[in-house]
């Protein structure tokens, strides 16, 4: 990858990071409401698929999604305000961190129930091939969301019609509680694509070109029409399942292996040893990733809340509820 | 207005295809609904018109409303069909936390403009698992609109309108009503949503009921006719949201309630408008609002035992007497 | 009687372990339900005891419940946990349509004796995907059981009955009712189902009020007994089926009923209610009931939105006071 | 295999025949309520693997299941009474054809919803499993219903678990009208299997020797607590998908071919080259076959119906419904 795409993933990466950060401290001050799922440490995985993407592709973010969300095209400010639940926010505060959507730029990260993206994301596919446009559609998932019914009714059918669909999933090895092995029998869940004869790759997640790599065979076979393929992109989330977990389930030497496996420290690494890069080029970019959040963070905080009769709007196209 | 009388299947056929030549945009998806032409052949010629826009698919049914619902923020117009209502169990999910609130979910943005066809209610004697009444099963979630029609031409105006609809619509198919005929407009356009329609005036008493308890209840008004009791009929049409205008307005004049409805009583949709006139038009009401219903059981297979379960002519003609008598 | 001071979720926790001492055909099953002890923490201490009785499993609810009911045909007595209720919308088929229904279909032989703990409700700022109150969904369907414990004490209570029942049991957690305090009775036994709880008495009004919804109702009677307004509170504590034989008598009694539901006006419960008033009791009534419910609408994430959309004390003394002043 | 086992599986096969076409000729007659599923032209793969179960073990037939039903341990009269809907059936006529249980002699082919017995069977491995003993469960499944995603859920967890269940998925290549080429992506379905690293494996259905063997290494390995296994049995339906569909959707020279390869006859051929069976020795078992299921339609025909007041019953098990 040249330098140039590598310093912009660099800066992506740490957008989210500080983003989720900020997220994270806010949340601690108990100033976000509801809870909140971080992806700290899953930066790479974020961004390197993001990176490969049009504005018209599909992304379905997760619960785990700001980072990828905030890498698809909406205001960082924007974001940081729905997650507040400001009136500001992307979706007017109706949706908070789990439930993102800005259609604009592509970004479907609406849903809160496990499974049900997979399934969405035939829809989108299928209109790409209705409307014969290259459009791909991403399903950001984790492993434990693999378990639901929906990702089967999904992959079977994508594969079947060679839907442009990515199934992008980031094994951060959990599922709240759950090591993978426990609750699904393969070695390596990529294992389970290759059931359906879709190419299926497991990548290492925190090698942010081993994924653009990977997410650009795959979106290529998309927008060629041959159809789904799924990416098992390794990672680890450092914090717990949500904001606030103790995430006592997990032995501390896996913890700090994978911190030290930090997808930034290994990126900035390659540019500074392999890319001439100074530590200098790299302050810039962290400072301007640092007043996008600052600006986000306070944003955020002034805006005021929504209206409380804003959350009657939207439930049918041709009736207003009382 | 032609005087050209075709089947209730015919007419929601003939709806799919005025759409599909109107507009490309609405396409049809579901288990044999293409090549076959539908499991009770509603949707047959339509594959060999469109062969892309009639989609055979696995027995997936989340699948199916996952995908109406991505197709419909990209702007289609999917047509779905539950062969059997009853399996749009394992496809809940889809129907009440995506199609449901995808328009809120998007802000306005977009929403799932999609119509699911479900085969409901009983009489063939296919028991429990084939027989069911969904719409209790929705009615509880906003944003979901949900049309009962009970004749041909309703069958046709409201399908049509459903398919414009911007709205997620569960647009159940009777089973029992599909070899019905009556007279239907080749051209015939849209229907209006949410309108209930008074079958036949009336002073006495109130009755509502829609699809296959219709005409129980039309048969009931002729034979109380004859003792002197006169029954408004009001076939709802659409069952959420209801019109409210016409119901009260009719229980108004009447001052007298039964409702006729199909599928186990604890909850079906009888208990909401018992309930919304037990609340806002009190004051007029002479005698206690009666629902005639199934009986709270699985549907059964044996012919005699389903029979029994589902509402009777007689159950109609006995509650409208006993209101009367109160 | 002891006075023991502890949580609702405590609650649960020492029926789940009482009932898993006293008969080893009871276990627990669900997502992180094990070795964590629930994702709020409710089933702690169970896997230590019984790790092969505290089941994690895979992100799989249908195959949860179905194996729920499979273990069940072979005499166990397994209680799941659905995470949040509004999961169990993926699993709606396995509820309506096997757990429901397998007594009936294998002809009384065996039935699905399963506990489903559902933690529901809003009010912790998490939008409509993880609020929602899925009593609507299930009502209509003959065969389950449906439990709302609304103090520590029923939640133990109810639990242990509900583990005991041969019926399959949706038990219905507010997870606002969690950090809640009560008097439980360290030897508590089971609390009869079906049997709905005088409050407090009274001659005016009668109010229905279930979990969140018993707080408004009690802070009502006491602010409107100053105004003169007597409201006799019943706690349902099941809500299906409903204790008809309670309802009616307070409401022969009173002549007026307001019913404080979360969730949905449309069907929810409160219509049920509402209805069988409106049937049985018709000459009794003396004002129009009233329903008083959240709005229409998907849960919103923002405080504001959702305080507002929640149905509110005030919501309930206007309600109270307009039925009286009828 | 020997002589008697295979002699006693042609009469089983015969039991299945006979049985399914007396069905049918009742349900054209209009005799038999609703409508029914026949397993004519599959009569090996449920023999076959009947054939190595136990009374105690789980079987779960589908809608198409009658054979498995008859050979399950239930009276052939009583099962028939059942489709007739007759107060004498098994299930005293309140579910009919698709809805026949006798725990007695464990079937449980109670369910019309596809997909559902999957995770049902769940349930009945996992109890084997809690009470320790050896009852397997089996799971009669057709191509079609692979697409459920309940199936998914129910490997998955049986995989990861090692519970004693075996998919005996008989692909008789049609769903409704639907192959399964056109509804699934794989060429074998067993392929699905593997991706869950469940042994799987594809055999001719009609050859009732092959399913025997396959179904054997099935149980055994259940049994040995060592999890699933997929069995794909190929196979046809000489009818359409119910007594009375045309079945236009399939070419007349396919139906041929497997008509051709009828299982009776293979078996049937079988006994009389490699066994010195006689023709005489087989219309002994023919004519005994014979009578079990005349006297099985007239018990049925000669039944009473049930009392209306029947459907109320066994909804609660504390309270009667009025
Ligand atoms: C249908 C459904 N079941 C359960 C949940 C609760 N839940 C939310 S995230 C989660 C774990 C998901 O694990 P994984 O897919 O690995 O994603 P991660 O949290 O690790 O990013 C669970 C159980 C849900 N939201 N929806
Ligand atoms: C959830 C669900 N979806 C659809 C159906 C309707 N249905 C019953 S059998 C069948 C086809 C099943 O095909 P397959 O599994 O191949 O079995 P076969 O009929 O070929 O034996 C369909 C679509 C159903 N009963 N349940
Ligand atoms: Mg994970
Ligand atoms: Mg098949």
């Amino acid at each position: 990858m040249n330098k140039e795409n590598l310093i912009k993933l660099y800066r992506d990466m740490q957008l989210i990071r500080r983003f989720e950060e900020e997220v994270d401290k806010c949340a601690k001050k108990g100033i976000i409401p509801g809870f909140i799922h971080l992806s700290i440490g899953q930066e790479a995985a974020q961004a390197g698929m993001c990176h490969v993407l049009k504005k018209t592709d599909f992304k379905y973010p997760d619960h785990r999604g700001h980072g990828a969300i905030v890498l698809c095209g909406t205001e960082p400010k924007l974001v940081m305000a729905e997650i507040f639940g400001k009136k500001t926010g992307i979706n007017g505060g109706r949706g908070g961190s789990m439930h993102i959507n800005d259609l604009k730029c592509g970004n479907l990260g609406f849903n809160g129930i496990q499974g049900s993206t997979q399934v969405t994301a035939l829809g989108t596919a299928f209109a790409s091939v209705y409307k014969n446009n290259d459009a791909v559609s991403v399903i950001f998932m984790g492993d434990g969301t693999l378990g639901e019914g929906a990702c089967h009714e999904s992959i079977n059918m994508a594969a079947t019609w060679k839907l442009p669909i990515i199934y992008c999933l980031i094994n951060n090895q959990y599922a709240i509680s759950t090591h993978y092995h426990e609750a699904h029998p393969q070695k390596e869940l990529k294992t389970w694509g290759e059931g359906y004869e879709v190419p299926s790759f497991r990548i290492d997640g925190n090698d942010v070109e081993a994924v653009v790599a990977a997410a650009e065979i795959a979106v290529q076979r998309a927008r060629d029409g041959m159809g789904p393929t799924l990416l098992e992109l390794m990672s680890y989330r450092w914090q717990g399942h949500f904001s606030g977990d103790p995430a006592a389930y997990r032995p501390d030497e896996e913890v700090a292996y994978w911190k030290a496996k930090d997808p930034l420290k290994i990126t900035k690494e390659r540019l500074l040893n392999l890319h001439g890069v100074s530590e200098n080029d790299l302050l810039v970019i962290e400072q301007e990733v640092e007043l996008i959040i600052k600006d986000a963070v306070e944003f955020s905080i002034s805006s005021p809340e929504p209206d409380e009769q804003d959350g009657l709007l939207y439930v049918y196209a041709d009736m207003e509820v009382q | 207005m032609s005087e050209r009388i075709i089947s209730f299947s015919k007419a929601i056929n003939e709806a799919l295809i005025q759409e599909m030549t109107r507009d490309d945009k609405v396409f049809i998806i579901g288990e044999d609904v293409g090549k076959m032409g539908g499991d009770f052949g509603v949707t047959s010629g339509i594959w060999t018109k469109w062969p892309h826009r009639a989609k055979d698919t696995a027995l997936s049914e989340s699948a199916i409303i996952g995908l109406c619902c991505g197709s419909a923020i990209c702007g289609l117009r999917p047509v779905a069909e539950m062969m059997f209502a009853d399996f749009i169990g394992v496809a809940f999910d889809q129907v009440v936390n995506n199609a449901a609130k995808l328009r809120y979910m998007f802000n306005g943005e977009v929403g799932a403009q999609i119509v699911i066809r479900a085969v409901q209610g009983g009489g063939i004697r296919c028991a429990y698992h084939h027989s069911q009444c969904i719409e209790p099963w929705f009615m509880n979630t906003p944003g979901l609109v949900i049309v009962a029609p009970a004749t041909p031409a309703e069958a046709k105006g409201l399908l049509i309108a459903s398919i414009r609809s911007d709205n997620p619509v569960i647009f159940l198919e009777h089973k029992m009503l599909y070899n019905n005929k009556g007279i239907v407009d080749e051209a015939c356009e849209e229907m209006p949503l949410y309108k209930a329609h008074i079958e036949c005036e009336g002073s006495d008493i109130t009755v509502i009921a829609a699809m296959t308890m219709l005409p129980l209840a039309l048969e009931a008004s002729k034979i109380l006719k004859k003792e002197g009791i006169s029954l408004e009929v009001i076939n709802p049409r659409t069952i959420v949201p209801l019109d409210k205008a016409t119901i009260l307005a009719s229980v108004a004049k009447t001052g007298r309630l039964v409702i006729v409805q199909e599928g186990p009583k604890v909850l079906g949709y009888a208990a909401e408008i018992s309930a919304m006139l037990a609340e806002d038009l009190f004051e007029y009401l002479k005698a206690p609002i009666k629902r005639v219903t199934s009986k709270d059981v699985p549907m059964p297979f044996a012919p005699k035992m389903e029979d029994y379960v589902l509402p009777k002519s007689s159950d109609v003609l006995r509650a409208c007497r006993e209101t009367m008598n109160f």
